[in-house]
């Protein structure tokens, strides 16, 4: 009852959203579902993602989990977005239950960016 | 208090005076005896809680001997309309109230109805306020008991208290006013409003929180059910140990409250036009109610495309309420904000401003900026198509 | 306190402690908010009665979340009673309490007993000890629900709770204990107990009026129908603003006591011991209850052939009670006496001293010199022919 | 609600009853009503009191009550406590009115003792 509904992290990412931003015409992933808009933009080079940049309207959950995800695949395989589980964000977060559809909608961004990138990579 | 955040809720709760905690501790340490005690330090209690019935009685201009002692709204509004209701069972079996009060009057309708009463909703206009033949136009025959507030906890608006109060008299219908927000602080003349029963708190005009009051006119007519049952104490209506220092309490609040109302209102309404000023230019922003005819206490405003819990966390160190405190747990748009005809989305960006006593202009001028910051910079964060 | 006064009357109410005084203040300074707000502020509150629900649920041995907060044991003992046999209306409609139980029990049973609930009163020794197969002898199948008091307040009796739980519990019979006048008194470990609503108010044990509190056991069976309605607060069992000053005052007289129990009970031993030797050689003097099996706070005696009313004026500035100090006002003798066979003309005749923390030795000295001469003056002013 | 159920005069009376006693063999009233234990005894010369005493059993404003009577009549003929009223002797003591049975008991008293005095008067 007593509990600050947002953790430190959410606080943080909340307050600094690093990666707030739109790459323009790299690759792209929008949805517009559960009450929640996001649209998320990459820069890849060789499969490896190079740049990522959220824009999201939301709850702070929300936008504190698009900066945590940005700043997470920033520099790994472009192939690894496939793998993101909204489940191990809302952990590392500490997302209350209640919000997990709308961490599912970044979830089905961030794999949507992943096969876009991936498709756009087959020679 | 509350250093380091800047509290722009009074209408969710209130300092105490120090005035009143002073006065609350002399009656502790005047006495500790039991009211129902005859001895004579039960008399020395008796008699505190009479100077307190007579300052609060002072306060709305009636007798000291129609206030029946509670532990607040809730339970005040709880009696005056579940133990009215039951009181005048024979009079009939409808009864009438508005979407836009309190969730301390709804559940007690919606809680009637099972034991079988006939509930009519009347709407107010989209500006909050009830339109007096609305009201008339939904009472019947078997119309017993109305319940409409006095100043909307969300929005501020006044009901026109004397104009529903009189058509409910000319139809032998108990009316009742939740008075929580406005007792104290907007003037109220009991001896000449047609009102049968007023609910009040003392932790919204600058008491403590725990200790309320009940007004039943003392008319043959008027009259309720008790809810609580012992010890035969307020004439069987409410039993219960008096809790005699916050009764004190409560009197000292009703005391200073009625030597500075009007005070109160002019620096109110300074500082309502001071936050208005400083955000009514943010694109898209309305003002939830009627600045006219509300209470200056409170500003609401709704903006287009900003989500609401991210506004209010981009608000910090702001406190400040979304809907109303009572409700604000429940992450749903305000059913007060949806009833005056707001979409969803609007309703759920809604932020009540209040201000109190102690707020400067310096506060709501602080709060105006940041006001238009976290807009602008939600705003930013969002998707460009969502524009 | 009560200057010139010796106040003896510490089972109707007690001061508030100058430690929970301050605790009150401390956490009014510390924020005003509502606990309903989710804001900073609101968090802050919300840490304030989170520590006192942990207080008082050290006190107990109990999880914090068994506890609902209210205004008094009388509302406690209406929730639990009214709200639990509601609650449980598909077990049966038998009720079984106590002829000796406080009118906060009694006057709900008599109220249920109009909804079509059938009461059953068990009756104590005439010592006010109840028999544990007694009260088995009155259970039947359709027994849904029990209430009986930990401590009474007008003898001190302290009942067998664990072996009146232990039959309720076998026959899945809600089991209610009004401990008004036990919780920081005696030891109550419910951790240990089988009881599944208990009934506590501040007031009695050195904390402020107004504040109370409910215990209900985490067992499926065990649950109440709220008696209030509104925002949603307390899980929906009792709603209203939570009054946190209040709370916080409880907490820290829960802890205060859970310090001193023992201590405590040793002092009023002594003083109990002192009062009864200096009033058992008055020609006629009886104890009601048993010295033995009662709580060492209270000594009520009944004395043969003194006017009541006369004896409490005589024994000014003595402020003691008759009967109970709800009941006060009533000049009928008390029904818990009669109930334990005492004759009319004892029970009226009844005094009952009680001790508390600040009572001192000389104080108890004083007021049994003042009861002797008392008797011996109304005697000597009665007519001979009545001795 | 917060006054003091007993008058001054009440307090007074009570705590000190200057004609508490009994007269022995002189003119005497004895009554066992209404929960209340009365003897009043009187001395008389020539038709005038000359002494007058009360015993009671009751509550304080029947002794006050009582007291207050054997005052007053003390040196006044003895046919004058034929018209002892108790809502006399209420209003002057403020006696509440739901004690009015009780100091009826003490107007009987009077009154018989009245008569008895008149009655053993007549030559
Ligand atoms: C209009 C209105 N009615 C009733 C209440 C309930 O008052 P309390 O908190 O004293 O129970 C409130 C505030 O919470 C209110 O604003
Ligand atoms: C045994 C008992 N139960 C209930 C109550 C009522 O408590 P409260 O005064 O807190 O309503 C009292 C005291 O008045 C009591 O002694």
């Amino acid at each position: 009852m007593s509990a600050d509904p947002y953790s430190a992290r959410v606080r943080e990412y909340f307050a600094n959203p690093a990666h707030a931003g739109d790459l323009g015409d790299a690759a792209a992933a929008d949805i517009d579902d559960q009450g929640v808009r996001l649209r998320l933009t990459a820069r890849h080079e060789d499969g490896r993602i190079v740049a990522l940049r959220f824009r999201a309207w939301g709850c702070p959950h929300l936008i504190a989990a698009c900066e945590a995800a940005c700043a997470g695949y920033e520099g790994r395989e472009a192939d690894e977005l496939l793998d993101f589980r909204a489940v191990e964000i809302m952990r590392n977060l500490s997302v209350p239950v209640e919000k997990t559809t709308r961490i599912l909608v970044l979830e089905d961004a961030v794999r949507s960016l992943g096969r876009s990138i991936c498709d756009s990579s087959v020679p | 208090m509350d250093a380091e955040l800047i509290y722009l809720d009074y209408a969710a709760s209130t300092p105490v005076d120090p005035r009143v905690h002073d006065c609350m501790r002399e009656s502790a340490e005047a006495t500790c005896a039991n009211p129902s005690s005859t001895h004579a330090a039960g008399r020395r209690v008796q008699a505190i809680i009479a100077n307190a019935a007579g300052q609060l009685a002072g306060l709305l201009n009636v007798d000291p001997a129609t206030l029946v002692w509670t532990s607040g709204a809730t339970e005040s509004d709880n009696l005056a309309i579940a133990g009215g209701a039951r009181f005048r069972a024979h009079r009939g079996k409808h009864i009438v109230s508005m979407k836009t009060e309190h969730k301390a009057v709804t559940d007690v309708f919606e809680t009637l109805a099972k034991e079988g009463y006939d509930l009519t909703w009347v709407e107010p206009g989209s500006n909050g306020l009830l339109d007096p033949a609305v009201f008339q136009a939904a009472l019947r025959e078997d119309t017993q008991l109305a319940s409409i507030m006095y100043v909307n906890n969300e929005t501020g608006v006044i009901q026109d208290i004397d104009a529903l109060g009189t058509i409910c008299r000319e139809r032998d219908i108990q009316f009742h006013v939740d008075a929580a927000q406005a007792v104290g602080k907007v003037h109220i003349d009991l001896a000449a409003l047609p009102v049968d029963l007023l609910s009040l708190t003392a932790h919204k005009f600058y008491g403590p929180k725990g200790i309320g009051a009940l007004y039943i006119a003392d008319r043959p007519a008027c009259h309720v059910e008790p809810l609580l049952f012992g010890g035969g104490q307020q004439r069987r209506i409410r039993p219960g140990t008096l809790p005699a220092d916050l009764i004190a309490g409560l009197g000292m609040t009703a005391e200073i409250a009625a030597s500075r109302i009007d005070d109160d209102l002019a620096h109110l309404g300074t500082l309502r036009e001071i936050l208005w000023n400083g955000i009514r230019e943010v694109p898209g922003v309305l003002v939830n109610g009627d600045l006219a005819g509300g209470f200056p206490g409170i500003l609401n405003v709704s903006v287009e495309d900003v989500e609401g819990e991210s506004l209010l966390l981009a608000l910090e160190p702001l406190c400040v309420a979304t809907g109303s405190a009572c409700n604000s747990r429940a992450q749903e748009p305000s059913y007060v904000l949806r009833a005056l005809g707001r979409s969803d989305s609007l309703a759920q960006s809604a932020i009540r401003f209040s201000m109190g006593r102690p707020t400067t202009s310096a506060e709501v001028e602080f709060a105006a900026r940041r006001y238009r910051d976290a807009v602008a910079r939600l705003r930013e964060l969002a998707p460009v198509a969502a524009a």
